[in-house]
């Protein structure tokens, strides 16, 4: 759609998008009945667990699988030697699920059982027998890339990576234009710090869960809580090697995902254990072995260097990101390299970034994957030189925020954005003036995301009472079933609850990229339209052969099929349920589908405004008010949009201030629970405030940009920010737990 | 001709070169004269890369028309959590 | 190995089952009873998730032994509504959008509605506090908390 | 394993005499259902005491309440007389975990876990409180002190449990108060505790006082000099200052996922300081 027709956008009067209807599946998840990952059950179904490494580096020597197997119930036990070769793309994916020559980090999965009962899968795994050669294990990022850091891979790293540095290191990435030196003389100030950020997990609530049901035909059958149940297809069937056709996969109810299953760990070995033993394998993970062996995001260390005039504009920007990705290649630096200065129109900016391996488990995508750290690097900086300036944080964003026509710090030039009207949003609202007490601390900082789109597909049924069917294969995290509903219902002109629209498994509807980038809503909303519309085409032919006129002498309008022109004639009216009552007379069924690769995700921007309070003494930090603001494009069910907002918040809170993994000197992890991982509750927080800002996307027929991940993005830097107002000293390592906030405060009280 | 700007770690690929020239009327004809043009852009492309056409992100269409006033940035896989 | 054999009473209705001495209250409802509604998050009392009533006592079922229900009543979430009516949280979820992804909501329903039975005015503070032992990673909790206070005012004014 | 639930103490006693394997005692079950999830133990023999008689109950005892090792913390919590006498012990037992585990967690329990950190011990020391423990050779009164020996370490002989904890009656104008610091505002375990009992005369000047601190050493601490910093002053900023710095001087922590050595030490004192301000509000009639 060309950008002249965005004032259409902003004027349409929608009917239902915009409004707030009940959830469609929300009955069946109030009352228990919602079934997600681990609720599936199956006929002689096996209890199937992973034996895994208690060595953060260590060469197996050999697996004696023979008195587990010996044991009475058990019914396969399955090492990497049951898998067979896959394609290079796939390996790492492997190895991650069942490691092969060398356990790469605590909790990496070494073999597995398939047993009768809990009680009979736990004994065998005692009597697996791995014999280990411990390896020195390097943790931190800035370990692994000195010289002489243990070494995880031989040849993990690519062309881009220079000659002599640790093979630990696997990618180097840049990004940028101008020249930064000339950037920075033309600065009055220049200012350089240095951040750490430590590793994070989504922390869904759900474990990972699954159901597997191969049988001797080869044909499968695997019920998973998944992000994207066609990645999981397409990736077991690698894995296994299997056509994809002979696995079909259902996705559960999911449990929360945040990117963090938008891979496999345990499906492949559920496929394989269920092949084993002829019967099918439900497997779930503890809890423990979340943290331990799914996937956490990358910490990180960054260095910043900024230049601004004493007017409050930005000269050039210059930023180097080390992020561990886990044992693997593929942490999400290029992400941080790229956003870190998008909120910024700049004439001079540079980015650099390192993907560096060490023994930890292996990243997985979490909300707007590389981004929050990033931002909150450049962020806290730019807080800095508003406070050496005495100039006010949110009129220096607003001189230099990058607007419609803006090169952005990545390449592309910005199209329609809503980064200047989120900040103006921002800079009216009563919370940017309100009054401060002692030890309290106002921040603020910005985000941004590029969202998503991916390949979709759609399929809507109209039946012969008029409801409508629609099939969607994403699945649906926080709601998106209701979107859904909406926009078909907005096209069709039905009333919303005479669609249901479901999520079809992988054999009953075209391929579908996962439900991540904050695409859904966006993608599958907008093939769900394009599929209502080719819906209604059909629908206007059938009444066109009923009146006996051209089938471009009909329109679709407000559910009714009209007959429109001079020589259309006069007909009274037909609703979409009187066609579909006669479908079998005029054709036979009448569907809707699209097939798309949906471009046009459009780029969401927010500001966080956050007020905290520290105790001096201990060094406690207490959110006070929170507010986001963000642009949703066009929001299709504003609670669901506030959702997004508000928990992105809450899980950005939980990073910035206390949530980590912590690495005994062994390697071990050692918290891996919700005891010693500490997301925020319910008493820890505010009311987190709202301001839903509408910036239509030209890429969308609504105006739809993705809301999911961009209210991730800021929270890290603006609780930094509030807190080191608070404190009065600048904190540069995430989580700001207690005991670094109290040593910052004595260092600061010293120095 | 189109113009097709490049990442900075890509120009180690091409000689230093961060704006290059090919000859090309869509997406899938561009990726292929630039394989052609510098080959060590191929393991590169051939992971995969996304394409930004005056301003809007592409990810695998190939048969995106491009013409030679095209804003055509070459970008990472994109993809999200 | 000798399982234990109980009776006990599961949302009104007498219920027996033989379980392993080491199972759990959770692992018995999920797994032997076929009552999946109540969820395992964590296992260790740390995400309130599996939460039930025990003699009408908010408790984690992950923290109960199967056995130590002879005797007693269970109160779970395929007990909050009565047949068809939902309760009022249960709608007042439903009309806050007090759930995304919906896996911890059965144990905040469950604790929600033991606060409504002991509290029948909370503050926005007693609400947050009385809750703080079920994790919600989706919403930030503030949606919840307002349908928690929308349901109580409502109960009040009934 | 095997699960009984006996109906009488001396049943209790005799199944965990008798057993040759692992045996472990479940009240609340909130501390031995996590070992047994996490396989970290396997024992052979759960003896569940919650179905002896008396196990529940609170009763008033010499101007004092016994209080029976199955009572919980939210059973504590409504119980009006223990809150009036001794606020900071049921606060510092309604502190332990969420709503959830209230239902569930008992004083007992938490004492015999035998964690450093475990919230009702040092306000249980500073009340100076007493155990009946009762086992194959009878029953006998133990200060709370002398349970804990070490991490997951207690004085009780194969076969003992303790059967109840009991609080003594409490002069005119006393006070206690239990603190712990942690990162979130719940669910978390203490990086210190700090627990205040204090008694003042009608001058107002403190005549007795007990301080105790817990996760700052491999047990919880009597602070002798703690409170000898309290006694025969008013409890004034200067002798919150000097007790606060001996509630520092005591300390013996660890560093761990939890807090470190430095911050621990800073932080006991800052705890210490702040109860006693509390005691002493209460001990003076405020609540």
């Amino acid at each position: 759609m060309p950008l002249d027709e965005q004032k259409d956008l902003e004027v349409r009067d929608f009917r239902i998008v915009g409004k707030r209807p009940l959830r469609p599946d929300g009955v069946d998840k109030v009352t228990g009945r919602a079934r997600f990952g681990a609720d599936m059950t199956a006929p002689g179904m096996l209890v199937g667990r992973v034996l895994r490494s208690p060595h953060a580096h260590a060469r197996i020597r050999g697996i004696d699988t023979g008195k587990a197997e010996a044991l009475a119930g058990v019914k396969a036990v399955i090492t990497s030697a049951d898998f067979g070769e896959v394609d290079d793309d796939l390996v790492d994916i492997l190895v991650n699920c069942m490691a092969h020559e060398k356990a790469l980090y605590d909790g990496h999965a070494v073999a597995a059982v398939a047993a009768i009962s809990h009680a009979v899968a736990r004994k065998a795994l005692k009597l697996i027998e791995v014999d280990y050669e411990l390896l020195p294990h390097v943790m931190d990022v800035d370990a692994a890339m000195q010289a002489d850091a243990p070494v995880l891979h031989e040849d993990a790293a690519d062309e881009s990576v220079p000659d002599g540095m640790s093979k630990n290191v696997v990618r180097r990435h840049e990004f940028g234009h101008g020249d930064v030196e000339t950037g920075f003389a033309a600065a009055d100030k220049v200012l350089e710090r240095s951040f750490k950020t430590e590793a994070s997990h989504q922390g869904y609530i759900e474990p990972h869960a699954c159901l597997a049901s191969m049988g001797p035909d080869g044909q499968a059958d695997l019920w998973v809580c998944t992000q994207g149940h066609y990645m999981v297809r397409n990736t077991c069937a690698g894995l296994l090697g299997m056509d994809a056709s002979q696995l079909r996969v259902t996705a559960s109810e999911i449990g929360g995902g945040f990117g963090g299953k938008t891979t496999v760990f345990i499906e492949p070995v559920a496929l394989a254990l269920s092949r084993k033993a002829g019967r099918p394998v439900k497997m779930t993970m503890s809890r423990e072995e979340v943290f331990r062996a799914s996937g956490p995001t990358s910490s990180s260390s960054i260095d910043v260097k900024i230049g601004m005039t004493s007017e409050g504009k930005i000269t050039a920007g210059w930023a180097e990101l080390r992020y561990q990705g886990g044992a693997f290649v593929g942490s999400p630096v290029e992400f941080g390299a790229m956003s870190a200065f998008a909120a910024y129109d700049l004439e001079n900016v540079q980015t650099i970034g390192w993907d560096v391996v060490t023994n930890r488990p292996k990243q997985a995508a979490y909300r707007a994957p590389g981004a929050p750290m990033a931002a909150f690097a450049v962020e806290s900086v730019v807080d800095e030189l508003c406070k050496h300036f005495d100039l006010d944080p949110l009129q220096v964003r607003m001189k230099n925020a990058s607007s419609e026509g803006s090169k952005a710090s990545y390449g592309p030039t910005f199209s329609k954005i809503g980064l200047p009207t989120v900040l103006k949003a921002a800079k009216d609202h009563p919370h940017y003036s309100a009054p401060l007490g002692p030890n309290q601390g106002r921040g603020v900082a910005v985000g941004f995301w590029f969202n998503f789109g991916g390949e979709t597909c759609v399929s809507l049924n109209v039946n012969v009472d008029g409801t409508i069917g629609l099939s969607v294969g994403t699945p649906d995290i926080g709601g998106s079933r209701a979107s859904m509903c909406q926009m078909a219902a907005e096209e069709l002109g039905v009333p919303y609850e005479k669609i249901r629209t479901i999520v079809a498994d992988t054999a009953s509807l075209g391929y579908n990229d996962v439900t991540d980038g904050s695409r859904v809503t966006f993608a599958s909303g907008l093939a769900t339209i394009h599929a209502a519309r080719d819906a209604i085409q059909k629908l206007c032919g059938r009444a066109a052969q009923i009146w006996g006129i051209d089938e471009d002498a009909v329109i679709w309008e407000e559910g009714y099929a009209k007959p429109a022109g001079e020589n259309a004639g006069s007909f009274e009216p037909l609703s979409l349920a009187e066609i579909a009552a006669t479908a079998a007379n005029t054709g036979g069924p009448i569907a809707g589908h699209t097939e798309v690769n949906a471009d046009g995700a459009g780029q969401s921007f927010a500001v966080h405004l956050v007020d905290t309070e520290v105790d001096p003494e201990t060094g406690a930090v207490k959110v006070l008010r929170y507010t986001v603001f963000q642009d949703a494009g066009k929001a299709v069910h504003p609670s669901y949009v506030e959702g997004q907002f508000q928990g992105g918040a809450v899980q950005g809170i939980g990073w910035a201030l206390n949530e980590e993994y912590i690495y005994g000197e062994d390697g071990r992890l050692q918290n891996p629970g919700f005891l010693d991982y500490r997301v925020p509750v319910a008493s820890d927080l505010p009311m987190i405030d709202t301001v839903i800002v509408e910036v239509p996307n030209p890429g969308h027929p609504y105006g739809v940009r993705g809301v999911g991940e961009t209210s991730i993005v800021p929270p890290l830097a603006a609780i930094a920010n509030s807190v080191s107002a608070a404190a009065g000293v600048r904190l540069t390592h995430l989580p700001m737990s207690p005991p670094r906030v109290l040593k910052a405060i004595k260092a600061n009280g010293q120095g | 001709m189109v113009q097709v700007q490049i990442w900075g770690s890509l120009k180690a690929m091409t000689g230093g070169e961060g704006e290059l020239q090919v000859e090309a009327k869509n997406i899938r004809e561009m990726l292929d004269r630039l394989a052609e043009a510098y080959p060590r852009l191929k393991p590169q492309l051939a992971r995969g890369v996304s394409v930004s056409v005056d301003g809007k992100i592409y990810r695998d269409a190939w048969f995106t028309p491009l013409k030679p006033d095209s804003e055509i940035v070459l970008l990472p896989r994109l993809s999200g959590g | 190995m000798s399982q234990v054999h109980v009776s006990t009473k599961i949302n009104g209705d007498a219920t027996e089952f033989l379980c392993e001495p080491e199972e759990t209250l959770l692992d018995v409802l999920r797994d032997r009873l076929g009552m999946t509604g109540t969820k395992e998050g964590c296992g260790t009392g740390d995400c309130g998730a599996c939460s039930v009533t025990l003699d009408g006592r908010l408790v984690c079922s992950c923290l109960v032994l199967g056995a130590e229900a002879e005797g007693r009543e269970v109160g779970t979430i395929e007990g909050v509504a009565d047949g068809e009516a939902l309760h009022p949280l249960q709608k007042k979820f439903l009309e806050h959008a007090a759930l995304q992804c919906g896996i911890c909501t059965p144990g905040f329903l469950v604790a929600a509605k033991s606060l409504m039975e002991q509290n029948a005015d909370p503050s926005e503070e007693e609400v947050r506090y009385w809750l703080a032992g079920n994790l919600c990673r989706c919403t930030g909790y503030d949606k919840i908390v307002r349908a928690v206070l929308d349901t109580a005012q409502e109960m009040r004014s009934a | 394993m095997r699960y009984e639930a006996p109906r009488t103490l001396d049943q209790a006693v005799e199944l965990l005499s008798a057993e040759s394997g692992l045996a472990r005692v479940l009240a609340g079950g909130t501390d031995l259902l996590v070992q047994l999830r996490s396989e970290r133990i396997e024992p052979d023999l759960i003896v569940d005491i919650k179905r002896i008689e008396g196990m529940h109950s609170i009763t008033a005892e010499r101007g004092g309440f016994r209080i029976g090792a199955a009572v919980s913390g939210a059973e504590l919590g409504e119980h009006e007389g223990v809150t009036a006498h001794w606020p900071g012990v049921v606060e510092a037992a309604n502190l332990i975990g969420s709503t959830q585990i209230q239902g569930r967690a008992t004083m007992v329990g938490n004492l015999c876990n035998a964690s450093p950190a475990a919230d009702t011990v040092p306000a249980l020391i500073a009340a100076e409180a007493t155990a009946a423990v009762v086992g194959p050779n009878g029953r006998r009164e133990m200060p709370v002190a002398e349970i804990a020996t070490g991490p997951g370490q207690t004085s009780l002989a194969k076969g003992e449990i303790i059967e109840s904890l009991f609080l003594p009656s409490r002069p005119e104008r006393s006070g206690d108060a239990y603190l712990r610091f942690i990162p979130r505002t719940e669910m978390d375990i203490a990086v210190v505790g700090a627990a205040v009992s204090l008694t003042l005369d009608e001058a107002g000047r403190c005549s007795a006082a007990r301080v105790a601190l817990g996760a700052v050493a491999p047990r919880a601490l009597l602070v002798a000099d703690a409170a000898a910093a309290l006694v025969g002053t008013t409890v004034d900023a200067a002798a919150q200052e000097e007790m606060g710095a001996a509630c520092s001087a005591a300390c013996q922590p660890i560093d761990d996922k939890r807090g470190t050595i430095e911050y621990r030490i800073d932080v006991a004192a800052v705890l210490g300081k702040r109860a006693a301000a509390i005691a002493l509000k209460r001990a003076g009639g405020e609540q």
